[in-house]
């Protein structure tokens, strides 16, 4: 490695992230002084909006690309920084109702979200695999306090400590793999792995294999790829719904990332060599995801299952490894982790009576009573769907398309069919909304205006990209076209 | 056996994988697993140096030294987890630990 | 900033135009979500400021326009790319140019002073935000409709308006005839649209472009003879969804049951804008169709048949807004009469003063049902308030809405001086400088019997003695000032407006012809059209001008003698018809026509499909599917035991399996 | 002289690796396990690293098993852990599949042509001391190490929100009467 790198430099390229770790131990300062919490972490949004415009401003101004050894900052990076910060926004607007009615506690679980998403934007912004790694470790230590944050109820627990195990479990994988792959090549830089590469092509070694081959899978259990899910469905139902609605974004959107990331950087040689089990992988994880979504009673279980068939339709377009594919993977994110946010807080706000029933019964004739929320809800889960108005179907589309343009006839026809079945419990969700009539006792929906400008802000990102899908398309291809201008 | 080679380095850091791997796959206790799983991190730990040394690299010491603090992170975090389930449920048994499935 | 033309020229000065549908929007938004509990006054004025913006906006373009140089009166704002896939590029683009401008003028016009209108008819109502809700929903869309720069943008315009149409018509949806009428409608529509869709996909087969301003150029430049079948397809496919649109035969239906919505939107909607949107659109494709002679024929026919056909109904209906209906189809049938022989500049313009008189016939109704309504209230008598047979003698009781009512009468009945006069006659004189002496025949007959039962309707619901009830007649009074206040607006217009058109024949300039010279300067120089370049006598004109005239005062003069010089009774106007009058009470018998040959053996196929097909087959098929889908994921659950053991040791299959496979798969 | 170094201690921390994972009591387990991290902290000072050595003994052997030791007897499992013996198939299949893992793992291992890859062993003495690496870890990998700072704290206030109570205590008839106060 370089006998020198400048201190400054990579503290320039980290800013963004420096910024978001002061302004959480600030908070944590403050929080001891002052006896209303709630307030605080709410008037933070206004500084995580800031935050939002700054990275915009610098990703529509970025000419450069910000290259230290250890991170390359570019408009990728800021592109996944913008959106880990609209997530993290999101989530606070959005919980609000939930935290007042569990009393779990605030500050703590901000700090941890903050936290997380500091360890997503360092593992996206990495261009290492040991700061990737330490990232990804960042994130995930405050994933699992984060899931088990419902200490009294047995499921939370439960979840956690899958999630844990599990999770800790596939991190020895992924290190070893990179301890592997340290061995073998020498380094731990991706520019200089890809180098090791280009030399050495012709005779890579068996232990290189395994190395590579651990490091996919440690990224495989992050999706939530079959058959390294089964967390995943277990740790949704059990953690708080807002912390689920965070867990189906910011992390996935952090492994997709990095993993285009490190197959354009590092990889981009052997990623042929990856296609039949990434194939494989994803044509398992769109099966399993929507045959065992369709089985499911409650709604907030359906979605952790719909968001692992959602993984595996973005592995389609990992699979077609084109630029069409992985910008529309980019954009798939951004509208996922949006509508999923949505889902999980109305999913939420309707089960206000007994926490963890989430059944679908409870969305009996919401519309007769709560249209605005029943629109709401509509929308996210046509969306989800894939219908045509909206960008969930652009997103589909788009990934739909790259695939058939590779040639990739298979995945596509089945990645169609699969959605298809998508579409019975999704809609599911709607016709108890409309068509069953409302039950005879009714708990109110108590929600507030932060969440009402949550659902409207939510739900016009979803309208404005189906709106105008090639503008965001562009935009999101520039962001990946972006990495490869690395030195 | 001649000489110490990195081959040997390796194997050894591939056995003690392999015994974490098994401890995972075959004990129920929570403790027991989540010290397979240290087992696991050492190993790669040892690996580290032992290839760091053969190639001169500091790197790999580095790494290590991150890996261990990585470690002790996760050891506090797993204990917490591990201690609020027992509180709930008197057991760190994982297979009593199944009420979510399907 | 100076704006000279050359500036104005570079598209990018024009991104403001986006403001004029998107106010609407605005305030459909806000109404939505925000005011919800704002009142009623503050709702209604808020909606109607945006579309009185939107107007605002919509002079200054015009003014705008009008600065630049003639030939550089076509402007695409292109705002972003929305589809982009393969050879299919859709913009989200607006075209400003002559035509756009004044449709956006008439829409946004019209709209608002309906929008203030309505603050005072819905006044009282449960739904009186919904209802504004709707109505700038519906300006959105036909601004969308009327601006867009490409077939598909045109087309969601199209769709929107349909909807809200549909929900506009289902307002008060808990009568059960009202919404079915709503449904009528929607699905009337979706046929119309049917072919419209089938023509635009046409379009892009053979073309490879939807944006007006790229087609229209490349059809003028590779046109050869050998295209004009597939044009002719095109454009008869595309009439198809003007004819649903426009209500002109065979689909003209859906628009009397229409009238079941409030009477702000029966004006707004279905009279003055969303029903000439197919005049607009084959005035927009003017090119296409002047280079297929057949399709003009088809449209020139349909559109002098319907005129008559819907007028001879109007003659022997009861229900004032029914009568307004079916003139309204009427007259819709004269516009493209006139799209139709080519004289495109003159349908538009009758679109204009029709948009005028018509929406001030409909405001005037709904004035005199209002009152009426109030009247019946008041004495507790059930009669139907709409029901002509019980008004007469209204006049000395609300003269403004009689003096407007007259005003606007005497327009659409053709008497010269007012504004349905000059556009109507420009109409009748093309028809017959084409070579259309048919359809001429047609039309000047038509023009008679519109005069004939508008004075009809007026002497029956203003003159004579009142047939309501002695207790009601007492309880009659003037509505708001909001509403008279529009109305008189109105009745001004329906008589200037119409001096925008005044005939070259007449000493005028026809100014409006002129406007829009530059949007039909292609096709005018095709030989379909030729008639254009003729010279025709003055005295011929004259001539066939004074005819039409003579015709429209011997309307009123039987009007006058059947209605007004014997006072009615209410038993004689409620006699059993007999002979022709029975057939036109019934309409031709049309609905039931329809009924008996097409939606009764669809809906009795469609049982027994279902029962046969669908119940056993079809159903039974895709049942197993469903099944077979559920049965596959009630195994595949089961993976998921809920013990962390078995996750881990599945996991590590996994792992064992994709490692081997990376070692020694390859 | 370090060949028998390193079979004596490569000897000792697989013995004491497998006594890990076979003890039915935890606090056995745990106790090999400190036995099997100070094996490996040999075998970093055999490969010329003495500062991990030193940090391997301190922060492992020290301070996370000595948590993991009071964790396991605040728990007091010996009496609660019920671990069954009953599922003999799931046990033999986690075996073979981490037989496999290993055999897999070996082969690949001796199919590749380390010696290719490396040069000898370092015989520079300061490699591994503290200097060395402290020098290197606050110049280029300063960053870095931060987040790793970060991450322990992260680690601190995620122990703490799971963890923390409030308890009060008050005395009735004379009987102190702990009450947990917890929420969530």
């Amino acid at each position: 490695m370089n006998s020198t790198i400048d201190i400054l430099d990579q503290v320039n390229a980290n800013l963004p992230t420096i910024i978001l770790l002061s302004f959480a131990l600030l908070m944590l300062l403050i929080d001891l002084f002052l006896p209303k919490r709630n307030h605080l972490f709410r008037s933070l949004l206004a500084i995580g909006s800031l935050c939002i415009v700054y990275l915009v401003v610098k990703l529509l101004l970025q000419e450069k690309t910000v290259y230290t050894y250890f991170f390359s900052l570019d408009s990728f990076s800021y592109f996944f920084h913008i959106l880990f910060i609209t997530v993290l926004v999101f989530t606070f607007l959005l919980s609000g109702p939930y935290f007042e009615r569990t009393k779990i506690k605030f500050p703590e679980t901000s700090l941890l979200l903050f936290f997380s998403t500091a360890g997503a934007m360092i593992m996206i912004s990495a261009n290492d695999l040991i700061v990737m790694f330490l990232g990804l470790e960042l994130m995930s230590i405050c994933l699992y306090v984060l899931a088990g944050m419902l200490r009294k109820r047995v499921q939370s627990n439960e979840g956690a400590l899958k999630y844990f195990l599990l999770g800790a479990f596939s991190s020895g994988f992924l290190l070893y793999g990179i301890t592997l792959f340290y061995g073998i090549t020498g380094s731990t830089n991706y520019s200089e792995v890809n180098q090791w590469i280009s030399q050495t092509s012709n005779k890579l070694s068996l232990t290189f294999w395994i190395g590579a081959g651990l490091i996919l899978i440690g990224f495989f259990f992050k999706f939530a790829s079959v058959p390294f899910h089964f967390w995943s469905p277990d740790a949704y139902e059990g953690a708080p719904t807002p912390i689920t609605a965070f867990f189906s974004a910011t992390p996935k959107a952090a492994a997709f990332g990095t993993f285009i990331k490190i197959l354009i950087v590092a990889f981009p040689l052997v990623v042929s060599d990856f296609e039949l089990i990434l194939k494989i992988i994803a044509i398992a994880t769109m099966g399993i995801g929507n045959f065992v979504a369709l089985q499911q009673k409650s709604v907030k279980r359906m979605l952790a299952y719909s968001s692992i068939s959602h993984a595996g339709y973005l592995m389609v377009a990992l699979v077609v490894k084109s630029n069409l594919g992985y910008s529309s993977i980019l954009l798939y994110l951004i509208v996922y982790s949006v509508t999923n946010l949505g889902a999980f807080t109305i999913a939420y706000l309707v089960n206000r009576k007994n926490e963890g029933s989430y059944s679908y019964e409870d969305y009996n004739g919401l519309a007769t009573k709560y249209p605005v929320l029943a629109m709401f809800m509509a929308l996210f889960m046509i969306s989800l769907a894939g219908i045509p108005p909206t960008g969930g179907f652009f997103v589909k589309y788009y990934i739909f398309y790259s695939a058939l343009k590779a040639d990739q006839l298979l995945l596509a026809i089945l990645m169609a069919l699969f959605s298809a079945i998508s579409v019975y419990y999704y809609l599911k969700v709607i016709v108890h909304m409309y068509m069953k009539p409302l039950p005879d006792s009714y708990e109110t929906i108590k929600s507030d205006t932060h969440v009402t400008m949550g659902l409207i802000f939510s739900s016009l990102i979803i309208i404005i990209i189906g709106v105008a899908p090639s503008f965001w398309l562009t935009l999101t291809n520039r962001s990946v076209s972006n990495i490869l201008i690395n030195p | 056996m001649s000489e110490i080679t990195i081959h040997h380095y390796i194997a050894l850091s591939a056995i003690i994988f392999s015994i974490g791997v098994a401890g995972v796959l075959t004990r129920k206790n929570a403790i027991i697993l989540f010290m397979s799983i240290e087992l696991m991190l050492n190993s790669s730990n040892l690996a580290l140096i032992a290839f760091a040394s053969f190639m001169s690299n500091p790197v790999g010491q580095i790494f290590a030294l991150f890996v261990i603090a990585v470690a002790a992170a996760e050891v506090g975090v797993g204990l917490a987890i591990i201690v609020t389930v027992y509180r709930n449920r008197n057991s760190i048994n994982i297979d009593d630990v199944h009420l979510m499935k399907g | 900033m100076k704006l000279t033309p050359d500036l104005l020229h570079s598209t990018h000065d024009w991104n403001w135009l986006i403001l004029i549908p998107l106010l609407p929007l605005f305030g459909v938004v806000l109404n939505t979500f925000i005011f919800r509990k704002a009142p009623e006054k503050f709702i209604g004025w808020f909606s109607s400021s945006t579309v009185l913006i939107s107007f605002i906006l919509s002079v200054l373009a015009f003014f705008q326009l009008k600065s630049l140089p003639i030939q550089n009166r076509s402007i695409d704002v292109t705002f972003l790319t929305w589809i982009q896939v393969g050879n299919l590029s859709i913009d989200w683009a607006v075209l400003l140019d002559p035509l756009s401008v004044v449709m956006m003028l008439i829409v946004t016009g019209v709209g608002g002073v309906i929008h203030i209108y309505s603050i005072g008819y819905m006044h009282g109502d449960p739904g009186f935000r919904k209802f504004f809700i709707f109505l700038n929903l519906f300006i959105f869309f036909m601004l969308w409709l009327v601006m867009g720069n490409s077939y598909p943008i045109l087309f969601i315009g199209w769709e929107g308006v349909g909807l809200c149409s549909y929900l506009l018509i289902g307002f008060w949806y808990k009568d059960m005839a009202k919404a079915s009428a709503g449904k009528k409608a929607f699905i009337v529509n979706r046929i119309g649209d049917w072919g419209f869709l089938l023509g635009m996909i046409l379009l892009f087969v053979n073309f490879e472009t939807l944006k007006f301003t790229e087609l229209f150029s490349k059809v003028n430049t590779t046109y050869t003879p050998e295209i004009t079948p597939t044009l002719t397809l095109i454009t008869l496919l595309l009439f198809v969804g003007a004819t649903g649109k426009s209500a002109q035969i065979p689909l003209y239906i859906w628009l009397p049951d229409a009238m079941a919505g409030p009477t702000p939107v029966s004006a707004l909607i279905h009279a003055a804008t969303m029903v000439t949107a197919g005049v607009y659109m084959v005035a927009r494709s003017n090119l296409l169709f002047s280079l297929s002679p057949i399709s003009m024929e088809v449209v020139a026919t349909i559109g002098a048949l319907t005129a008559l056909f819907a007028a001879t109904i109007g003659v022997r209906q009861w229900d004032i807004k029914k009568i307004l209906a079916y003139s309204t189809v009427s007259q819709l049938g004269f516009m493209f009469l006139g799209v139709g022989v080519g004289a495109y500049e003159t349908g538009i313009a009758h679109v204009m003063t029709h948009a005028f008189f018509k929406a001030c016939l409909f405001l005037g109704s709904g004035a005199v049902i209002h009152s009426m309504e109030h009247a019946f209230h008041k004495a507790h008598v059930h009669y139907d308030p709409q029901d002509i047979r019980y008004m007469g003698g209204l006049r000395s009781k609300i003269p403004i809405t009689y003096w407007t009512f007259l005003i606007a009468t005497i327009a659409i009945a053709g008497i010269p001086g007012f504004s349905g006069f000059f556009s109507k006659d420009e109409i009748l004189w093309k028809t017959f400088a084409s070579g259309h002496i048919f359809l001429w025949v047609v039309a000047t007959i038509t023009a008679g019997i519109t005069a004939f039962y508008m004075f009809r309707l007026v002497y029956l619901t203003f003159f004579g003695n009142f047939r309501g009830g002695v207790e009601s007649e007492g309880h009659i009074q003037e509505v708001t000032p909001y509403m008279t206040f529009i109305l008189i607006l109105l009745a001004v217009l329906s008589v200037i407006g119409g001096y925008l058109a005044v005939p070259h024949a007449l000493g005028g300039h026809f100014l409006i012809g002129e406007w829009l010279q530059p949007v039909l300067q292609d096709s005018r120089k095709l030989p379909s059209l030729a008639y254009y370049q003729e010279h025709h006598s003055l005295m011929l004109e004259f001539g066939l001008m004074g005819l039409s005239v003579i015709i429209a005062i011997l309307g009123i003069y039987l009007a006058s003698k059947y209605f007004n010089q014997k006072p009615q009774e209410l038993t004689v106007l409620t006699q059993k018809p007999k002979g022709i009058m029975k057939i036109l009470e019934n309409k031709y018998w049309i609905d039931e026509l329809y009924e008996f040959t097409i939606v009764q053996p669809i809906y009795k196929f469609s049982i027994f499909a279902w029962k046969v097909f669908d119940a056993t087959g079809i159903d039974g098929f895709i049942n197993s599917i469903g099944s077979l889908v559920v049965k596959i994921g009630e195994h595949l659950r089961k993976l998921q035991t809920g013990y962390l053991s078995n996750y881990a040791l599945l996991m590590s299959i996994g792992i064992l399996f994709t490692i081997a496979w990376l070692v020694f798969g390859k | 002289m370090i060949k028998i170094a390193f079979i004596i201690l490569s000897l000792i921390s697989i013995f004491s690796a497998l006594m890990v994972i076979s003890r039915k009591n935890p606090v056995a387990s745990v106790l090999w396990l400190v036995f099997h991290f100070f094996g490996i902290a040999g075998l970093y000072v055999l490969l010329g690293a003495h500062f991990l050595a030193a940090v391997q003994i301190i922060v492992y052997a020290g301070a996370i098993m000595v948590l993991f030791l009071f964790v396991v007897m605040m728990l007091n499992l010996n009496l609660v852990n019920n671990e069954k013996r009953g599922k003999i198939i799931g046990k033999s299949i986690g075996a073979v599949v981490s037989g496999l893992v290993l055999v897999l793992f070996t082969y690949s291992i001796r199919t590749t042509k380390w010696n290719e890859l490396f040069f000898n062993q370092v015989t520079d003495q300061e490699w591994g001391t503290a200097v060395k690496l402290g020098s290197l870890l606050f110049s280029n990998w300063l960053v870095p190490f931060q987040i790793v700072g970060i991450l322990l704290f992260a680690a601190v206030i995620g122990v703490v929100a799971l963890m923390k109570r409030k308890i009060t205590r008050k005395v009735e008839n004379g009987i102190v009467i702990t009450q947990e106060e917890d929420v969530a």
